[in-house]
């Protein structure tokens, strides 16, 4: 045989084997790859791998891919490249040594043999890890432990330059002049909001949405909000002092006010 | 009538594997037929009696439980030291700065809503403390620094605080000063940092 | 000397309150000073030996468990553990066999290629964790199991699994490749692809 034929072999780098393609499971029906078909061939020898004969092995995992191939099977490539090493190992085996050729017939077929002793010891130990004694199958924990409670006791550090630089940092970062009032421009007040609902809650005698006492010239949202909960403190506020009734008649329904006429 | 050592272990094995108490039909149902299942446990019960894990029974059902005596040991205190989260910093420098403080007021100086947590880790701190409320609608909690809070910054008054004009000369600030400040300096001429309208809880 | 019956009850009580193995310094730090942790772990060890529930060492950590010839019994109590799929479960073995191990170990190994989702499924029950890195050019990184792994498997040690020192002796768990496909490409390059060194992470 002609080794070039083999390069093709020889660049089937591990890593880049190609994964098992459905047709290959389908054909293959439950093969893992050419190792796993050589390990099943193997083991109807009956011996210890290590004491197996490759010459045998190489024929029938030969003929068995000329099988598959008889009956139009589509085998992957993988399958194909380790048919065509052991006809050249077959060869390796039959034909006289020659000198400076790397490793003989038999030393690959050692390798080999020991290949699947290792492939076959794995298969076995992944068995037996399973029939063993698996915690939270065959062997259980504690099913309600009480487990130990942790109490913790945190102690804050800080240190007052880190105080100040935060204080400092916060100004800074805002940039301003004068944060205070701009601020108080964007925060719709409680005082504004009390004012607006004791001018206006006269003229709209019935139950009226809160909210309609907001002022309309919020787009904002932020200043909305802030006027929201002004405004809902101030009624709150108001309804204290007895001089309004609040009512809500669903969780986070809304929320309806009403002037208390004096003397109810 | 003598007890199959056998029950008492596979009673135990249940007992100990289950993930709550079992009642005796339970047991009875799970190990051989005619299993004396009250004399195994009375042999359990009274094997584990001086154990650091005894047999209780709970309502009717029975449990293995840590023994009371030693329930301690299943607490641990741990001291963890924490840093303050940025917002906590800045709320406290605004609480100290500015006491009595609403939360409203804080809020106002940050420009950005105070989460709940951010007043806890400085409650749990032990550095705020409610003050009072302010004479305006809806009355709102006023927060102030505590003792403990001089304690851990070495000051022997709220005084002592350094001023704008210390911290810029420590590096602090970079900035003009703000109306912030010129409260702050105007407080200090005063000898008044407290607000006159309060009302101590 | 003497063990102090009350630091076994303490061993005790912690052991079985605990939802996960406790190694010995854990223990350790809960009892007493100068408790003798090992011997009280001995005591507790020999009486617990024909019980229901056995103290057991895994990844070096002490917990309670049922006694293995009662697995029958606990059928209801039993966690649904993930059925792995053999290439899942082959994998795990060589890597636990064989560990630290590369990806084209295993695949050389297993003679077919890895596909991702065999190394995720191993990932996601947290059985196998990176290890580092070969110092082989392209600097493969390598893999090894967990404590969790060990737990899961009820083993104290890598050393515990089934027929591992057997596997060792008789030369099993090299991971010399075997050179089968490599003779045809560089024969040469061979030595260089065994390297036992490895860089923990």
């Amino acid at each position: 045989m002609d080794k070039g034929s083999f390069d093709e072999a020889g660049e089937k780098n591990p890593d880049v084997i190609p994964l098992p393609t459905t047709s290959l499971l389908v054909d293959l029906d439950g093969y893992e790859g050419p190792l796993d078909v050589l390990l099943v061939l193997a083991r109807d020898q009956k011996v210890d791998l290590l004491k197996i004969s490759i010459l045998q092995l190489a024929e029938q995992y030969i003929s068995f891919i000329e099988q598959a191939h008889s009956l139009r099977l589509e085998v992957a490539a993988d399958y194909l490249v380790m048919a065509a090493w052991l006809a050249y190992l077959k060869s390796r085996l039959l034909l006289p040594v020659e000198e400076d050729e790397g490793p003989s017939g038999e030393e690959l077929a050692d390798r080999l043999a020991f290949l699947l002793k290792k492939l076959e010891a794995m298969r076995n130990a992944a068995e037996k890890l399973m029939n063993g004694s698996i915690v939270g199958r065959d062997r259980l924990q504690r099913g309600r432990p009480e487990g130990v409670r942790i109490t913790r006791n945190s102690t804050y550090e800080c240190t007052l330059r880190e105080l100040l630089q935060a204080y400092a940092d916060q100004k800074e970062r805002k940039g301003i002049v004068n944060p205070l009032r701009l601020m108080r421009d964007a925060v719709y007040t409680v005082e504004a909001a009390l004012e607006r609902l004791e001018k206006m809650l006269g003229t709209l005698p019935e139950w009226t949405n809160l909210m309609a006492y907001l002022p309309d010239n919020l787009t904002d949202p932020f200043r909305q909000r802030s006027a929201q909960a002004s405004t809902l403190l101030a009624s709150l506020q108001m309804a204290k002092e007895g001089n309004l009734e609040i009512r809500q008649s669903a969780t986070f329904g809304p929320i309806e006010v009403k002037r208390r006429k004096p003397g109810k | 009538m003598t007890i199959d050592p056998e029950h008492v272990r596979m009673v135990e094995a249940l007992l100990f594997a289950a993930s709550e108490p079992l009642d005796e039909a339970t047991l009875a149902a799970r190990l051989p037929d005619g299993a004396d299942i009250p004399s195994a446990l009375a042999a359990i019960e009274e094997e584990y009696r001086y154990k650091g894990v005894n047999l209780a029974r709970l309502a009717g059902k029975w449990t293995f439980l840590t023994a009371p005596d030693l329930s301690w040991m299943l607490e641990e205190e741990r001291e963890t030291t924490r840093r303050l989260s940025r917002a906590a910093l800045e709320t406290l420098a605004i609480i100290a700065y500015h006491q009595p403080a609403t939360r409203a007021e804080i809020e106002e100086i940050r420009g950005v809503g105070l989460s709940r947590g951010t007043m806890d880790v400085l409650f749990e701190a032990g550095w705020i403390r409610p003050r009072g409320r302010r004479r305006t609608p809806g009355r709102p909690v006023t927060y102030g620094i505590t003792e403990e809070f001089l304690i851990h910054f070495g000051l022997d008054d709220i005084k002592d605080l350094p001023g704008f004009e210390e911290m810029k000369a420590a590096g602090l600030l970079s900035i003009e000063p703000s109306g912030i400040f010129s409260d702050l300096r105007k407080a200090e001429e005063e000898d008044e940092l407290i607000d006159e309208e309060e009302e101590e809880y």
